[in-house]
């Protein structure tokens, strides 16, 4: 078992990782012992094997979660590998950012995409639009016109149901109203007066009970559901992430197929183009990091996953091609084969611009998961009516101060 | 209150089994009729068609006028006593005897009276809280009877209702019952297996055999004339001895005879076989119907040697060697014998029984 | 002549309390299964919720006492998710029993396709709750689902309606997915209970002039008294610590409409990684449980 | 006559025994048997359709393609009615895989198949095995156990009892973690014997809890007669017991089986690779982050059931009424 | 092959209830005993404990010289007849006859001849493939009673094994039991509520009542000297009768004074009495001690109205009204009566009995 490594993933992308492993396998002759667990259920699973002391290598880490493993001492950094950290020239910023905790660096991503604005085409051409919304105020106007003519019921599609995306969709709406969560200190604002926070859900609500262009129904809709929603025709404007323009366009898949189209995130008042971006990476487990020689063989493999593979960002680039997802590796935007697959589906132009507008999500901390669930509720409530969205803010910020002091 | 009739009717169970074989009999409204018969003859079912626990597979059931083969069992108004009790077991004794009042919402003091009634007669009172998994067997039986006695129905059916209590409560309970007759002035058909249980009950006894009807009358008519023998043997304990012999005609003299053995049947009976000298018959014997005299007359005499002597309470049981065969009588238990002693009895020749030999009818019935 | 055998022969040491040893003999593999696999486990969960764990200060554990318990007595949030976990098990622990039973009595009724009734009747029963909880949520979509579908072309409504979004049908519609799927085994459970019925119990009603309802009343429900218990001892279980559907088809929401005590136990473990807390309300639960089971029992189990 | 108004000798309201006037029992009793069909009738196509519904949609949908699946309003029967699911499922190979035959899906195509296809049907063999041996413990450990507690008396009776519900009253939640410590350091991680032994833990109780009660249900007095009749309380139990309590049996397989065939949380723990995995979790992981098939999880979702329902059309029949008549008097 | 010994051995149900207090008895190897009382004294607890299915609760229970108190009843080698029958449902007939058997590895074809002769001699050959829900009450008690007799057991207890059958049936039973007895040579244990059954098997009776042992003795001693007056009540049918009264004592000669009712004790029974003048006594009479002669000798005469007459078959009970009661008697049938008819009665003076007053114990046992 001294030249097996333990490698933990999601059940995503299964084939693609397969053939990678085993071309690392040839390469290396190491052998690697690749198990994966349901997206859904892969948090738990994880920290039952973490607490359980299961034999562990590489795992695929979610940003979210980065603090917190950090904290448990369940992962390890990589610093120590210079050839790791070197690939750091190539990324993203705030997708190097967002593996970073403390100062150290945790791991290497393979995937990275943000929170796109997208809208269907044809309902936009329909309605007598001849360009997309560039503002949230904008959209209000041209969604409340597509409601009258019957184009839609509820032209926006929002995702807000309680599940791991939720944060993602809240951030993009915050960021976009030039607003935060959290200060650079790490301290709530997001209850602030007048902050983006606030306009952003006082808009969402609004949205939803005042213009009615979107649908109560929205605190059960999730990503998916929203995406396949979107998919079926029913709305006219989405936020989705950005990889899920292959499959809208695609004609198996979607009844929108052509039409789907991106633009820059809408403004709000005070606001900017600024959407989240978030980014999952191949990190190292405690344990192999306390054996030099196991961790040796880890970073080997986080390089062929996370880094280049035979002087490639390969299993990026296949990633990417199979499944249209996006990379936190801006030389493959120049790849000759990406750019023919993206122009396919969207503007490449378009993609790289709103990538850089990017950030990424202020409130990834030990508390996260505590918060987030606190969060998650005061939003619903604040759509569903149940409280105002200042006393939800509120009462998410108060959480936040609570957290932040008893850690 | 009801007359009970059964015309042509039939009861073949799934099986394909033919319980019941044209069954025709009226039970007349008010009348306690017992029925009688082995093991297995049809009783239980007969009581379950009354009931309407049982299709009837053919024929026709009538209560008074009319037609009931539809009827379902709550509107016929019959209580039971089920053989096997039947009892509830998830309700108390005073539930179980309650219930059928309780159905037909008698108000609840009426309902607490006639249970503590009853109870009080069955000698059950102290059990009334207990479930009948708590239960001896005869206590059991007595909530099973309980259950019908509380009622005011139409019909009474009770099947062996008494067979597993002792003497001394079978024999109160025989009387209570019979008050129940008395007093409710309605129909009652019981089976039982207790001959002392069917003569002192009933007004008119059925006696059945393998599903069909054998011979139906008053006590009496079924004792002292059975129509055949397997009615005369049915009754009577020991049960009534039969010897094979011929009947020899002489004058007004009629006599059976069997090898040495000759018995002159008193006049009354005689008159009845006049000018049937020769005939192969079937002689039957009472185990009570001899005396032990010091000198019988000729014509009365049974001889014979003891092969056995069975005292029984009041009386002895005796095993006489007669002509071949072994007869049972019963005699007063002051007489000593001994194994082998040769003896004579003398018959009581007014109560002897003739039965053709072959059909087995009887000749004098 | 027969041999009196070993029992009379040999000595009163050797036969001792044959009956309790057999009884010891028979239960000892299940006891042994538990303790194997049961005891350690619940003896572990117990000892954790005497401490304050979180996971993401692995160095700071201490032993708290009984405070993990004495916290959740003043935490609204978890009297909402008790609130909530009652409403639940009360609508889907009754709505279970009622459909069983009528089911129940329809299986035990000789019919020509009863087979082909009971057996459909068993196929909510197979599906695996991940399956299941995905079909129920597209079902329920308020956007495509073929609920808002069926209604819409019947002419219930006219137009699509919100359905887990609508904090006050919620609760209802998990229950409702949930009744789907546990009514099988509740009809099974009743279905044998019925069988088991002595048929002469029946005729004594009759006779004692008990029509069929009454008959019903007096005779069926109180045979099936066990019955009964194991399903309400069994669904009750079920419903109070039910997660599958809560975690796929709502994550507590909207709001904390279907924030049920399950899914706060889930929360504080798994997304808080408060492992003593978790486990402290766990236990707050287990016992709350057991003293329903308790009750159950004493009330319903067999005294015959 | 006179007698017979005088003595309150009939409770019956007419006074006439066996008929209350104007009913025609023998008409009443073909309408009740006509309403006695029609309520079987209603009966039974209520549960067709509450159950069918759903599982009819599920059919329907496995058919369609992902496009159409979203229709407003639904397409109840599919346009163009496609298998490719369901041959996906059964065509998966199991060869090597390098870049090139990585590709089982093809997004641009729309036959978007995961790629963990090919394990749903070695899945589908560890749950079955999982729950057949689940089930044979089951009763082998469960059913001397229920009559032990049922039908001797001994010391801890309902101790025992109620020790055994006690383990199941604990949310799984809280012991995933302390049964994760015992598989691993019974070395079964990843191996389906682990299932095994905790699903066993997790059924059992009930088994026992329920066979308890319909075997309390049999008379004692079958349990004494054979007893005399030389039948130590083993014998008693599988000659006399076992076939009087079949209809709970079957209650208590179906139980143990499908308990086994759905539970989720334990097996996603405990297995990792294919050679474990069972088929909730093969299930779950056609969901990922990056896309999901519902025609797909519809058409895997469906074949789980197949397994299941041939089970309960084989024991079901064994659920039969009367099975003590004519033991005892009494 | 083994005796049964019970010392102090006691009862209770788990409900508290004490079914049997202080028990002694023993039944000596190869005895038939049977057990006479009243419904719930005990009778069927009392086999259950010798078969080991119910505990002992306080003192022993010996087979021989060992205790059995633990000893489970498949090592008991008894084989019983449950009152309740408990008959396998699930079983044919064949196979619940043949299942002791089974049990017990004797080879198939020993079975099979053993389950064929017991049906043959039960009269159930017919219903060896039939389920016991298929049966009659009669019948499913045969076939309770052919799974025990089939067996070779060192005892075998019979809880009323004959009650649900009719009298010709059972009194063929009783032999088959007798002979089963004799071939056997092993120990019975016998519960019944007939007396005649009771009577003709016992080789000795235990009459128990409440859970408490009355007497044990022959049926001869039981019968003709009962312990008490519940003893004597219990056997005799009709029962016997009691006169409250007085004793005097004249020399040799011991008269029962009640009223006008003076007899004189035969000299036997009268010298127990000597120098008990004046004690305050029950007077206990059978039915059947009394005879219809022409002139009854004084000191033997009972003399009252007749109040009742019921014919039984071989015989007519009267009820006669004696000094304020109602007394019972059994005389001939071909005697003739009316209600009202003043008679008299001569009392068979050397078969009375007499009780003291208070503690109904007898004075002459
Ligand atoms: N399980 C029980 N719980 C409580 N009391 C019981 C139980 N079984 C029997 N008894 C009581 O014990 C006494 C003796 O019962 P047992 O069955 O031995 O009577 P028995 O002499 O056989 O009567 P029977 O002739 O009516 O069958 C009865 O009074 C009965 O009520
Ligand atoms: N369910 C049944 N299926 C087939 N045959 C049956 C069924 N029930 C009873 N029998 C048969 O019908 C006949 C009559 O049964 P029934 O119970 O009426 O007898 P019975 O006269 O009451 O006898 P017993 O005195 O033994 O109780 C019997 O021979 C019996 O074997
Ligand atoms: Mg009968
Ligand atoms: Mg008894």
């Amino acid at each position: 078992a001294g030249n097996t490594i333990n490698y933990q993933t999601w059940s995503a992308a299964v084939d693609l990782v397969k053939s990678h492993i085993a071309a690392f396998e040839k390469a290396s002759g190491l052998t690697v012992d690749y198990a994966n667990a349901p997206w859904a259920q892969y948090r738990d699973a994880m920290v039952t094997k973490f607490v359980g002391a299961a034999p562990l290598d590489v795992l695929w880490v979610s940003d979210a979660w980065l603090p917190e493993w950090a904290e448990a001492k369940w992962i390890a950094p990589i610093n120590a590998y210079d050839n790791l950290m070197a690939y750091n020239s190539d990324a993203e910023a705030f997708c190097t950012d967002s593996m970073t905790y403390k100062g150290e660096q945790y791991g290497l991503t393979y995937y990275t995409d943000y929170m796109g604005f997208i809208y269907d085409a044809e309902k936009l051409s329909a309605a007598g639009f001849s360009a997309p919304p560039a503002s949230w105020d904008e959209l209000v106007e041209q969604a409340l016109v597509m409601k009258q003519k019957g184009i839609a019921e509820f032209p926006l599609m929002l995702a807000m149901a309680k599940e791991s995306w939720l944060i993602e969709f809240m951030s993009a709406m915050v960021f976009s109203h030039g607003g935060r969560f959290t200060d650079d200190k790490g301290d709530s604002i997001m209850q602030e007066e007048k902050g983006g926070a606030l306009s952003a859900l006082q808009w969402v609500v609004d949205t939803v009970s005042k213009h009615k262009i979107v649908s109560s129904g929205c605190v059960e809709t999730g990503e998916l559901a929203g995406l396949k929603a979107f998919a079926a025709g029913n709305h006219a404007f989405a936020l989705l992430p950005k990889y899920r323009l292959a499959m809208l366009n695609d004609p198996a898949q979607s009844q929108i197929a052509g039409r789907a189209k991106q633009a820059l995130m809408p403004m709000g008042a005070n606001g900017s183009h600024a959407t989240v971006g978030w980014m999952r990476f191949h990190g190292m487990s405690a344990q192999a990091a306390a054996d030099k020689a196991r961790a040796d063989n880890a970073a080997k493999l986080i390089e062929w996953f996370g880094g280049k593979a035979d002087g490639q960002y390969t299993f990026q680039k296949l990633l990417f091609l199979d499944l249209g997802s996006g990379f936190g590796v801006k030389p493959l935007f120049e790849d000759a084969d990406v750019r023919a697959a993206y122009n396919k589906y969207g503007d490449v132009e378009m993609i790289q611009q709103q990538q850089a507008l990017a950030q990424k999500k202020d409130v990834v901390t030990p508390w996260f998961g505590d918060w987030n669930e606190v969060n998650g509720a005061a939003w619903q409530s604040a759509i569903l009516g149940n409280a105002s969205p200042a006393d939800a803010l509120k009462q998410a910020g108060e959480e936040w101060d609570d957290l932040k002091s008893q850690s | 209150m009801a007359r009970i009739l059964f015309e042509n009717a039939s009861k073949r169970y799934p099986n394909g089994f033919v319980a019941l074989e044209n069954l025709n009999l009226e039970i007349k409204d008010k009348e306690f009729v017992v029925l009688l018969g082995p093991s297995g003859c049809g009783k239980s079912t007969t009581l379950n068609m009354i009931a309407g626990l049982e299709e009837v597979s053919e024929g026709n059931l009538f209560f008074d006028d009319e037609t009931v083969n539809f009827t379902p069992p709550h509107h016929r108004d019959v209580a039971m006593v089920f053989q096997s009790y039947a009892l509830y077991p998830h309700k108390t004794v005073y539930e179980n005897i309650a219930f059928g009042l309780v159905m037909r919402k008698h108000p609840k003091d009426d309902i607490d009276r006639r249970v503590r009634d009853a109870a009080q007669r069955l000698e059950i009172t102290h059990l009334l809280d207990r479930r009948p998994s708590q239960l001896s067997g005869g206590q059991r039986q007595r909530v099973a009877l309980g259950r019908a006695m509380v009622r005011k129905p139409a019909v009474f059916l009770m099947d062996e209702p008494l067979s597993n209590l002792d003497a001394a409560l079978r024999i109160s309970m025989r009387a209570e019952i019979k008050e129940l007759h008395r007093s409710m002035q309605t129909t009652f058909v019981y089976v039982t297996h207790d001959q002392a249980e069917a003569l002192t009950l009933a007004d008119r006894i059925v006696v059945m055999r393998n599903g069909l009807v054998q011979q139906i009358g008053t006590p009496d008519e079924i004792y002292e004339h059975p129509a055949n023998t397997f009615v005369a043997s049915f009754l009577g304990s020991p049960p009534i001895n039969y010897l094979d012999g011929e009947l020899v005609v002489e004058g007004d003299k009629v006599t059976f005879v069997r090898g040495e053995t000759r018995l002159d049947f008193a006049p009354e009976r005689g008159k009845k076989l006049l000018g049937q000298s020769g005939r192969k018959v079937k002689l039957g014997i009472r185990a009570e119907d001899v005396d032990e005299r010091s000198e019988p007359s000729s014509g009365e005499v049974i001889a014979g040697a003891v092969t056995s002597v069975l005292p029984v309470g009041s009386d002895q049981f005796l095993g006489l060697q007669v002509e071949g065969e072994e007869l049972f009588f019963r005699i007063n238990k002051d007489l000593r014998h001994n194994y082998g002693d040769k003896i004579k009895l003398s018959a009581n020749t007014g109560r002897l029984h003739v039965f053709d030999a072959d059909t087995e009818a009887s000749l004098i019935g | 002549m027969v041999k009196t055998t070993g029992g009379m022969a040999a000595s009163v040491r050797r036969h001792f309390n044959y009956e309790e040893r057999t009884a010891y003999l028979f239960i000892a593999p299940v006891m042994a299964v538990l303790g194997l696999v049961a005891v350690f486990p619940i003896a572990y969960s117990f000892y954790l919720s005497f401490f304050q764990i979180k996971l993401t200060r692995p160095n700071r554990t201490p032993f708290v006492w009984l405070d993990n318990y004495l916290e959740l007595f003043s935490d609204d949030l978890f009297w909402t998710a008790v609130l909530r976990t009652v409403t639940f098990t009360v609508i889907s622990v009754t709505a279970v029993t009622v459909l069983a039973l009528l089911a129940a009595l329809l299986l035990n009724e000789k019919f020509r396709g009863r087979r082909l009734v009971s057996t459909v009747l068993l196929i909510p029963w197979a599906i695996p709750y991940v399956a299941d909880a995905l079909m129920w949520k597209w079902i329920y979509d308020s956007g495509y689902g073929a609920l808002n579908g069926l209604l819409y072309q019947l002419d219930f409504i006219d137009k699509y309606m919100v359905w887990l979004g609508d904090q006050n049908k919620t609760l209802p519609l998990i229950a409702n997915a949930f009744v789907w799927k546990e009514v099988p085994l509740a009809t099974i459970l009743l279905l044998v209970s019925l069988k088991s019925i002595p048929q002469d119990l029946y005729q004594a009603a009759r006779v004692d002039g008990a029509p069929l309802w009454q008959r019903f009343i007096h005779v069926t429900l109180p045979s099936m008294r066990t019955g009964f218990m194991l399903v309400i001892i069994y669904e009750t279980m079920i419903a109070i610590r039910h997660f599958d559907l809560f975690f796929i088809l709502t994550e507590g929401g909207p709001g904390t409409a279907s924030h049920v005590l399950s899914w706060e136990i889930y929360v504080e473990t798994f997304r808080n990684l408060s492992f003593g807390s978790g486990a402290a309300m766990s236990y707050l639960l287990a016992l709350v449980t057991f003293a329903l089971a308790f009750f159950i029992i004493r009330t319903l189990g067999r005294s015959v | 006559m006179e007698t017979v108004h005088q003595t309150p000798a009939s409770e019956n309201f007419v006074g006439r025994p066996g008929h209350r006037r104007g009913i025609n029992y023998k008409r009443r009793s073909e309408f009740f048997s006509w309403m006695h069909r029609g309520v079987i009738l209603l009966g039974s196509l209520t549960i067709l359709f509450i159950v069918l519904a759903p599982v009819g949609w599920l059919v329907s949908s496995s058919m369609q393609t992902e496009a159409e699946i979203v229709s407003v309003p639904p397409h109840w029967i599919p346009d163009q009615p496609t298998l490719k699911n369901f041959r996906a499922i059964f065509s998966a190979g199991d060869e090597e895989v390098t870049y090139e035959t990585r590709s089982t899906q093809d997004p641009s195509s729309g036959n978007y198949i995961p790629s963990t296809a090919r394990n749903l049907l070695p899945a589908m063999r560890n749950s079955f095995v999982v729950a057949t041996l689940v089930v044979i413990l089951n009763l082998l450990v469960g059913v001397p156990a229920a009559y032990a507690m049922a039908k001797i008396r001994f010391l801890g009776r309902s101790g025992s009892v109620y020790f055994i519900l006690t383990t199941r009253v604990i949310p799984d939640i809280a012991l995933v973690v302390p049964f994760f410590l015992v598989i691993k350091n019974l070395g079964l991680l990843d191996n389906i014997m682990s299932l095994v032994i905790t699903y066993l833990a997790i059924t059992v109780p009930f088994t026992v809890f329920i066979l308890i009660q319909y075997f309390e249900g049999l008379p004692d007095e079958l349990d004494k007669a054979a007893r005399v009749d030389g039948c130590s309380r083993f014998q008693t139990l599988t000659k006399v017991y076992l076939p009087l309590a079949l209809p709970s049996l079957v209650a208590v397989i179906l139980f143990a089986f499908l308990t086994s065939w759905n539970e989720f949380l334990l097996a996603l723990m405990f297995t990792q690779t294919a050679q474990s995995q069972t088929l909730p979790i093969v299930l779950a992981s056609f969901t990922s982050d990056f896309t999901i098939s519902f025609s797909f999880i519809n058409a895997a979702g469906l074949l789980a059931i197949v397994p299941p329902v041939i089970v309960a059309i084989i024991f079901e029949r064994y659920i039969v009424s009367g099975l003590t008549a004519g033991a005892v008097k009494g």
